[in-house]
């Protein structure tokens, strides 16, 4: 991560990636390297706050989803409570369902908490498929080009430049074929998110294959005779995948609102296979205007805070690791001077002698200390 | 172009200095018509690649006539129609047809409402292209406006404020959206309708029109009814205000990264310092070269638009191509949704195309 | 810039009655629709040769002069014209317009199509110009008269409609082909349309006013809101049992209801369902068993109530309330008084040895029956497992697909042991909902047979004595009930919501709405 | 910081036009605040060239920068910049100017000049409504005006046909003539003192010989005062009058450019002054005891490694531009144990050459032959047993490396890959002794390339080019992104290495001197062809080529006195060229 961060800086700020050695010659522990721990280290100000605010944001859903079972006092498609009472329908928030009940009965608070568990599976599912075959397909077409590159590319563009959702839509339709149950259905739902965004992993990774193709150390392997598999394996994904953590978050939020348009639009995942926000509020878009609105805004509201939370974290990582985009304290106390970056040898131990045949030249060289000699050029 | 050119060269032998290679002033060279036509023939492949995509994807997902009729009529009735509508050819067989239907210009029928897939294309799709164009006008107002305070202001309370607006923008799903904007317009202070591009009424006006274009807008001042453009207007409000702003929070977000890249670059601080004010440095040194990059990603976001326009024309009962779309995917008609999505993939491409071709303008670097 | 603008003042009638509907048209040709939405604005604007008086389920002469008469063997059956009648373009309605409509509908047979209806119809004649003989495969038919008035049954101008193809709306509108009670004004495909009176009409239900228009709506929240805010004076088809709950609040409004056709039931695939013919334990009276089990249980009143909101009534009965010949079979034989009963389903259960819970594996379909289904059926699903009895998997499937897997054929036997379905009437009829059931070769395909139930079936469409018919039509009910090939659950009710100044609004058993009744005042 | 910005009182001596006191600057960094400048003092007289030298980040660029107050937000800084006005009426306080004082200053008062022109120019604006730009915020807005003092001021850098170049746009322009423009965009605002932050390090020395030319012209024509920064002693020798000498953030040594360079007093400036390579000077390396260790073979007697003729490589155009013949036929032989100096400026195909050798690019036309295998239409299959022969050392340390393999992982990558060993443990010990050779300690083994500074990468990475013990080598421009120092240390290494291992040698590189301590034979090349081939000694001191020539001329001495003469050299060069 942190070699991300020379390469990026290196352009526009100059002496940074000597700073990045500077800052690994402090020792730090295997966890501050982890890319979002790094981000949150290095984020002040409102950037800080924007990226906290959406790490407790995502964290909050994600212990809802984990431990939906828990916390839901009812089932996602529980209509009857213990007794075998039937839930009231439409019911105002009460005690028994503190946010009120939907027009089939549904436990409002508990569908809403269960919601977050499809969304989060629905997010996994979609984004490790897409990234697992659009990973593979950037890395071959971008290292092989020739015709195959030049079609997958022109399938990806197309695929790409189609209205996301239309495509999700397709899909949903194609696949539900089968019959839907619980995994079923949010698999189906995560599959048709897939194939849209496979082709974004697509361009991303190949574009960083291309652009790293040509770079010295692709090259150098290539002067010492690595096969091609080794080069692709060992020195092409890793490195190409360094951009992934930002497009990944944000794709996420997108799957989570592709889930919500198919569950809008009817083609989404049904209601007693998992609880999914989308399709609450396709149900709850008549009972908003006979004035009950406890249906729609908890799952709407789930929505937009789940979408902004991922979002924030991802645009946030997206500043941080764009030293342009990103601001830094602007004042503090002096922890080391420019001593610690000189990249004159003559300090280090290791240093080889060195001896031209110019008589003038001071073989020795190993003095020099830099503090004292501090305002040495004011006598002239 | 270029005999013009060279014209232009001859006419003016003032300082024809053989010395050094002169890189030609007009740009709009031949070769930039070549790069013209070159992109404009990419558009093909996308086109047929979309067009192939859809044709098998929808085919694998049912047939209207079951769809339309499958609770009604009996197994063997349900079957000897479908033989004899053809479906139950070839896909291959079909796709052929299809295609070469589709190189003659046929689109088709639809299999749903027997329309001709034109008639829809331009009824629908100019609503589509009218709700798009007010959306795009609410977007740019507001991404471009927002998003240079922010960049401008960047890292302090107000870009924190814009950035969070932005991500509202997008975080929100349009159906929620609507649905809030509904109830807080239609339902609780009652300004605005909640649904449909006119009234009623307006709509038997337009029955007078003797061409009607099909932009309300352009319809009512045609009418020259104050009342009747009142009221398409109204109507117009919502939807275009929740597609908008759907986009702007992309379009904000875009001015802010690609004004503060060009803010912080090279060229800029050059200017500065050479006395140029920041106010003038970010209206016209790093407005202009963040715009290619801007204008670029907005091509794209135009297709997304058309996405956005399903789910808001559904939720606003915008008749436009999104709604149809819609409509016709769940009647199964493959031969509609085949011609929307056509005409989508053209816009789209066209849309690229054009963006493509002004950012070529727009940067000069980019020589052909 | 007003240059463009045609002068007839014809559509903007500001005293028009306003329709919102949320209805589809297919296709304004009577040729190439099977569907409500279109025969919704068919039925108002083509005449027919008999159509249903207004809150009768009989058929009474349209434009026919007389009520038809059979001949001796009860093969043709001959309809006189009302004299002088003409098209609203002023060509001549005549025999030779009634034959050409029918026989254009079987020539044309479009996949979209009613052709089916006219299956028993062999052949038209018009030996003059107001006398039409049909001839008819079933002696004494009792269903043709309906099927006249059915979907099948618009009479069109044989001056504007081709005889082999669909005729286009803009053409059948430009051409004023209409002699209806209305006549098209302006037509904008599932858009808009407006109607104007046709006083040329001489058949049963002549319009009470002078003009209509109709909006159509995609969505049923803003048909609720068009109506509310009074940008409509009547919603008719379909809101939500929510909106009509809150309608039904609403001071400004008035909520008008009626019967509806509309039925809704439960199949049983005889192969699958748990003991069915194709299982290992195959076992015809533990199927039984099960199947009455079911039946035992279901509580039709709380989905009406709970999940419909009295938008859907229930159903005791294999034909609907409003329709000659309803027996309430179910009340008597199952539940207790209309009420579910777990001790008679025990019982049921426990006397044919069946092995308790039962799993089954309940499909249903959302996307084309609407989206209450899901609350219906997770309500069922609570239903069937409240005493322990079952355990139900609740699935779903997409639509043209739950049509493939759903029946029983030569080389598959189903995918689905349960599931639901709904029927809407082509005529309201009893016939209607007895044959495509469970005569052999019914829609229904779900691998059961009886013979008896079939024969008596064939019997009673050609019972010409009312009361013989109706002995019939129990016999019929009383067996189905037993054997339980379907469960009806419930009926459709109509419901219309209109501003308070609307009245004469008539919804009854033709299960249409007739525009001709409403006035404004 | 506040109080009076513009003082009346005279804190600058008289004949000077800046003076910088106690300036600090800090900056805010991930891992915290760094201290970038530590409390420099200089002075810049009027009407004279100031050359700044030091090695990389030793505050140079931020020393300048804070003269126009440019530096980001993350800086910190204290201390006082005294600037006098042009016509001597004002002094300010730069530091404590407010925003508008700031502006007005910027351009009027001081120019800056930055290093990379590329990035300099607003591509997207033609340069004469850049130029238009400065002029503008100065309070010139007539159009007119504007206009003719930009064809003005083009003209005089020399940019020629300058009335239809003004409406061109940056990347229509050389690199050189980029510089002249950005030269020109200071010089139009008629600034007393122009900032030149390594106004040539990013050309050749033939257009850095133009441009060092027209800082002159400003000091001589414009009366202005030019603070030149620049890692290049020859620069400074050719063109400053006084020099100032940073390290570390320190000003070392301050002086006329005679007292610097014939008595340096501060230990850092001799170490400087003594690293830089010279034309003339001879690489020797002695072994631990301090004998001088030497070739043992004639590198004439031995076989050939390499042998071109008639060799040609081309770019194959994309979609719109027409293929690039990038080598244009040439012929040349490397013997084993040789080492040939492939020269040429920016461009001329010398990468291309050396990448084709090592079969990273395919050849178009004639033959190349290496180490036996025939280079025209090769097969990976057939060449790839003899990758294990050919070493490669990469430009950039840095990138030449996977950065996400530690050192002794990337040094041990072609052990591996050629089967020497079958595991990184069991290379470990051999990857020791290899970092051993290049003087890199053990501890190194197992940091991550970014941890190492440029001078020690370079080093690991050619412990990785040896690691086979190849009898080729090729090094394309191995040391160029070092400061001169880190580049005496490598260039003797490599020296050492190749006399006792006795490799043939390619060394790319664009530096003359460099090239002429190191290489047996030179080859020069120009527009894809070698323009002459000889013995280094008989190249440099006999050049025949008027090619060679003038670029040996363009060469700036790092000798005051001896630049003084050489410079006339090159001006007669030219001369007699144009006549
Ligand atoms: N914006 C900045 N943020 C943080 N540190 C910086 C910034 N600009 C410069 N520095 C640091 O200040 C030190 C001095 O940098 P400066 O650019 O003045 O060096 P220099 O002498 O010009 O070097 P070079 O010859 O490489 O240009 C360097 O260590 C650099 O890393
Ligand atoms: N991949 C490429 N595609 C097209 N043209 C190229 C490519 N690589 C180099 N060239 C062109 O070939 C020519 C020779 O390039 P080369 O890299 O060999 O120059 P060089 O002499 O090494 O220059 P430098 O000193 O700047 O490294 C240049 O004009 C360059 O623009
Ligand atoms: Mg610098
Ligand atoms: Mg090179």
């Amino acid at each position: 991560m942190s070699a991300a961060n020379a390469a990026n800086s290196a352009p526009t700020v100059p002496g940074d990636d000597r700073l990045e050695e500077l800052r690994q010659s402090t020792k730090q522990g295997f966890f501050s390297k982890l890319p979002v721990i790094k981000q949150l280290r290095i984020a002040v100000g409102w950037q800080k706050g924007m990226l906290v605010t959406g790490l407790i944001l995502c964290g909050f859903f994600l212990l809802v989803a984990i431990f939906a079972p828990l916390i839901a006092p009812y089932g996602y498609s529980q209509i009857k409570d213990a007794n075998g009472q039937s839930f009231p329908t439409q019911a105002a928030p009460s005690a028994e369902h503190i946010w009120g009940t939907t027009v089939g009965g549904f436990d409002v608070f508990s569908r809403t908490v269960w919601g977050a568990r499809t969304a989060v599976i629905a997010i996994v599912v979609a984004v490790l498929c897409s990234i697992f075959i659009g990973v593979l397909l950037g890395l071959v077409s971008g290292y092989f080009g020739g015709w195959v590159d030049r079609v997958l590319v022109v399938i990806a563009d197309a695929v790409y430049s189609f209205p996301s959702l239309l495509l999700a839509i397709l899909m949903a339709i194609m696949i539900s074929h089968g019959q839907s149950g619980l995994w079923a259905g949010i698999f189906s739902s995560g599959l048709s998110i897939t194939v849209v965004y496979i082709p974004q992993y697509f361009r991303t990774i190949r574009a960083e294959v291309v652009r790293m193709k040509e770079s010295a150390f692709i090259e150098s392997a290539r002067v010492i005779g690595a096969s091609t598999w080794r080069i692709m394996t060992k020195h092409l994904l890793k490195n190409s995948t360094r951009t992934l953590p930002v497009i990944l978050t944000l794709n996420s939020s997108e799957a989570i609102l592709t889930l919500a348009g198919l569950g809008f639009l009817g083609f989404g995942i049904e209601p007693t296979a998992a609880a999914e926000w989308g399709y609450d509020l396709n149900r709850s878009v008549s009972d908003v205007t006979a004035g009950i609105w406890w249906t729609a805004i908890f799952p709407g509201v789930a929505i937009v805070l789940i979408v902004l939370g991922i979002t924030l974290v991802g645009e946030s990582l997206n500043d941080l690791s764009d030293p342009r985009l990103r601001t830094r304290k602007s004042a503090g106390e002096v922890i080391g001077s420019i001593e610690d970056t000189s990249v004159d040898p003559s300090t280090q131990k290791d240093a080889a002698e060195v001896v031209f045949t110019d008589p003038n030249a001071g073989a020795d060289a190993s003095e020099a200390p830099a503090a004292n000699t501090v305002n040495k050029g004011e006598e002239s | 172009m270029e005999a013009k050119a060279t014209a232009e060269a001859d006419a003016s032998p003032i300082k024809a200095k053989p010395s050094e290679t002169k890189p030609k002033k007009n740009r709009i060279s031949s070769g930039f018509f070549k790069f013209v036509v070159v992109r404009f023939l990419l558009i093909i492949p996308t086109i047929f690649i979309l067009v192939t995509i859809v044709f098998f994807v929808m085919r694998a997902t049912g047939d209207p006539i079951t769809a339309a009729l499958g609770g009604r009529l009996t197994p063997e009735e349900l079957q000897a129609r479908i033989h004899q509508a053809g479906y139950d050819r070839p896909l291959i067989v079909q796709y052929a047809e299809y295609l070469g239907d589709l190189l003659h210009g046929d689109l088709g029928t639809t299999l749903t409402d027997n329309q001709p897939v034109t008639t829809i294309l331009t009824r629908y799709g100019a609503a589509t292209f009218e709700l798009a164009l007010l959306a795009l006008i609410v977007a740019l107002i507001v991404g471009i406006g927002l998003g240079r305070i922010a960049a401008r202001r960047r890292d302090h309370a107000p870009d924190a404020a814009i950035r969070t607006f932005a991500i509202l923008c997008y975080a929100t799903p349009v159906f929620f959206l609507g649905l809030l904007l509904k109830l807080i317009f239609s339902i609780w202070l009652d300004w605005l309708p909640s649904s449909g591009r006119s009234s009623l009424a307006s709509e038997m006006q337009f029955g007078r029109l003797v061409s009607p274009t099909g932009f309300y807008i352009i319809d009512a001042l045609q009418l020259g009814e104050p009342a009747v453009l009142l009221d398409v207007l109204q109507h117009a409000i919502l939807p275009a205000l929740a597609l908008g702003l759907l986009t702007a929070g992309v379009f904000i977000r875009l001015v802010r990264t690609n004004v503060i890249s060009t803010y912080t670059s090279g060229y800029v601080e050059a200017a500065r310092s050479r006395g140029v004010s920041e106010k003038r440095l970010l209206s016209k040194h790093a407005w202009k070269p963040a715009l290619i990059p801007i204008i670029t990603v907005m091509g794209m976001q135009i297709a997304l638009m058309l996405a956005g326009a399903v789910l808001t024309e559904t939720t606003f009962e915008w008749k436009g191509l999104g709604f149809m779309l819609s409509t016709y995917l769940k009647a199964r008609d493959f031969v509609a949704v085949q011609g929307i999505v056509i005409l989508i993939a053209i816009i789209v491409s066209v849309v690229n195309f054009i963006v493509d071709v002004i950012s070529a303008l727009i940067d000069p670097r980019v020589r052909y | 810039a007003c240059g463009g603008v045609k002068d007839d003042g014809a559509s903007s009638d500001s005293n028009a009655i306003t329709i919102g509907t949320t209805d589809k048209i297919v296709s304004l040709d009577p040729a190439g629709m099977y569907d409500n939405g279109s025969f919704a604005v068919i039925i108002n604007v083509f005449p027919f040769l008999f159509s249903q008086n207004y809150n009768s389920s009989e058929m009474s002469p349209d434009i026919a002069a007389d009520e038809g008469t059979w001949n001796a063997d009860g093969t043709e059956f001959t309809v006189k014209l009302k004299d002088g009648m003409k098209w609203a373009n002023g060509h001549t309605l005549d025999s030779k317009d009634v034959k050409f409509s029918f026989d254009r509908v079987k020539k044309i047979n479009d996949e979209n199509g009613p052709s089916s209806l006219l299956a028993n119809i062999t052949d038209i004649q018009a030996p003059d110009a107001t006398t039409v003989v049909f001839k008819d495969s079933v002696p004494f038919d009792v269903t043709l008269k309906h099927v006249l008035g059915s979907p099948a049954g618009p009479i069109v101008d044989d001056e504007v409609f081709s005889a082999d193809k669909l005729t286009d709306a803009d053409t059948i509108v430009k051409e004023k082909a209409f002699a209806g009670p209305y006549t098209l004004t302006s037509f904008k495909m599932n858009e808009a349309a407006s109607y104007a009176k046709y006083d040329g009409y001489k058949g049963l239900t002549p319009a009470k006013n002078n003009a209509v228009q109709v909006k159509y709506f995609a969505d049923a929240s803003n048909l609720k809101m068009a109506v509310e805010q009074g940008q409509v004076d009547v919603a008719y088809r379909t809101l939500t049992p929510t909106d009509i709950d809150s309608l039904k609040k609403n001071d400004k409004v008035k909520v008008v209801t009626g019967p509806g056709g509309e039925e809704r039931f439960l199949t049983f695939n005889f192969k699958i369902q748990p003991y069915g013919e194709a299982q290992k334990d195959a076992d015809a009276n533990k199927a039984k068993a099960v199947r009455q089990a079911v039946a035992n249980l279901l509580d039709r009143e709380a989905l009406a109530k709970d999940v419909y909101k009295g938008t859907y009534t229930p159903m005791y009965s294999y034909i609907p309330t409003g329709v000659t010949g309803q027996v309430e079979t179910f009340k008597t034989k199952y539940g207790e008084n209309g009420k579910p009963s777990l001790d008679k389903a025990k019982k049921v259960l426990a006397d044919a040895g069946v092995k308790t819970p039962i799993d089954l594996k309940l499909q249903y379909n959302a996307e084309h029956y609407g989206a209450s289904t899901a609350d219906e059926y997770s309500a069922i699903k609570a239903q069937l497992e409240q005493g322990g009895l079952f355990k139900v998997d609740l699935q779903q499937t997409e639509w043209t697909q739950y049509q493939k897997d759903r029946v029983v054929t030569e080389d598959s036997n189903g995918v689905y042991p349960v599931y639901q379905l709904g029927w809407y009437p082509d005529y309201s009829d009893p016939d209607n909902y007895l044959s495509p059931f469970f005569r052999d070769g019914n829609f229904v395909n779900n691998g059961y047979s009886n013979k008896a139930i079939n024969d008596l079936i064939v019997k009673q469409a050609g019972e010409q004595d009312k009361n013989k018919r109706l002995e019939l039509l129990k016999q019929i009910q009383e067996l189905e009930t037993e054997d339980l090939s379907t469960i009806p659950l419930l009926q459709g009710a109509q419901t219309a919501v209109t501003a308070k100044n609307i009245n004469g609004l008539t919804l009854d058993a033709s299960f249409r709405l007739r525009y001709a009744s409403i006035t404004k005042s | 910081m506040s109080g009076t910005q513009i003082l009346n009182k005279d804190v600058i001596a008289e004949g000077d036009l800046a003076a910088i006191k106690n300036l600090s600057v800090s900056f805010v960094t991930d891992a915290g605040p760094i201290k970038a400048v530590d409390k420099v003092n200089l002075t810049i007289p009027k009407k004279s060239i100031v050359g700044i030298v030091g090695e990389s980040g030793s505050g140079k660029s931020v020393t300048a920068k804070s003269i126009l107050k440019l530096l980001p937000e993350t800086a910190t800084t204290s201390g006082a910049i005294y600037l006098k006005s042009r016509d001597g009426s004002k002094q300010m306080d730069v530091l404590a100017l407010n925003s508008e004082q700031l502006r007005r200053m910027r351009g009027e008062e001081a120019a800056m000049v930055f290093q990379e022109p590329n990035s300099v120019l607003n591509p997207v604006y033609t340069i004469g409504w850049q130029i238009a730009e400065g002029l503008r915020a100065h309070g010139i807005t007539d159009k007119h005006e504007q206009r003719e003092k930009a064809v003005d001021i083009l003209k005089k850098v020399g940019i020629p046909d300058a009335e239809t170049r003004i409406d061109y746009y940056p990347h229509q322009f050389s690199g050189g003539q980029k510089q002249r423009i950005v030269i020109a965009m200071a010089l139009v605002l008629n600034a007393g003192l122009i900032l030149a932050d390594e106004p040539t390090t990013a050309l050749d020395v033939t257009v850095q010989a133009e441009i060092l030319d027209l800082l002159r012209m400003a000091r001589d024509e414009f009366d202005a005062s030019v603070l030149i920064i620049t890692h290049n002693m020859g620069v400074i020798a050719d063109v400053a009058d006084n020099v100032i000498v940073m390290y570390r953030g320190h000003v070392v040594e301050q002086g006329s450019v005679e007292q610097i360079f014939y008595s340096p007093k501060d230990p850092y400036t001799k170490r400087l002054l003594s690293a830089v390579p010279r034309i003339g000077q001879k690489l020797v390396v002695r072994d631990e005891q301090g004998q001088v260790i030497e070739r043992k073979t004639d590198y004439r007697n031995e076989p050939i490694a390499v042998k071109a003729r008639g060799l040609e490589i081309t770019y194959p155009g994309h979609l719109m531009q027409p293929a690039f013949k990038a080598v244009r036929g040439i012929d040349f032989d490397i013997h084993r144990s040789e080492v040939v100096g492939l020269v040429g400026e920016s461009g001329s195909g010398k990468s291309t050459t050396g990448r084709a050798i090592a079969g990273l690019q395919r050849i178009s036309g004639g033959s190349l032959n290496v180490l036996g295998v025939e280079m025209n239409g090769f097969k990976e299959r057939d060449f790839k047993p003899k990758r294990a022969d050919i070493g490669f050392v990469f430009q950039d340390p840095g990138s030449s490396f996977n950065p996400l393999m530690t050192i002794a992982q990337n040094v041990a990558e072609p052990l591996l890959v050629h089967k020497k060993y079958a595991s990184l443990a069991e290379a470990r010990k051999y990857v020791e002794e290899l970092l051993e050779m290049v003087q890199l300690p053990k501890a190194y083994m197992d940091r991550f390339p970014h941890e190492l500074s440029g001078g020690q990468r370079q080093r690991a990475s050619l412990a990785r080019a040896l690691a086979l013990k190849p009898p080729l080598l090729i090094a394309d421009e191995p040391t160029s992104a070092l400061d001169v120092s880190v580049q005496a240390k490598v260039l003797e290494l490599f020296k050492k290495l190749q006399v006792e291992i006795g490799f043939a040698c390619l060394f790319i590189t664009h530096d003359l001197a460099v090239v002429d301590m190191l290489a047996d034979r030179i080859m020069v090349m120009h527009k894809g062809e070698i323009v002459e081939h000889g013995d280094s000694d008989q190249i440099m001191r006999n050049p025949r080529d008027p090619y060679t020539r003038k670029l040996l001329a363009s060469l700036p001495i790092p000798d005051p006195r001896e630049q003084r003469k050489h410079r006339a050299q090159l001006h007669e060069l030219l001369a007699a060229e144009n006549a």
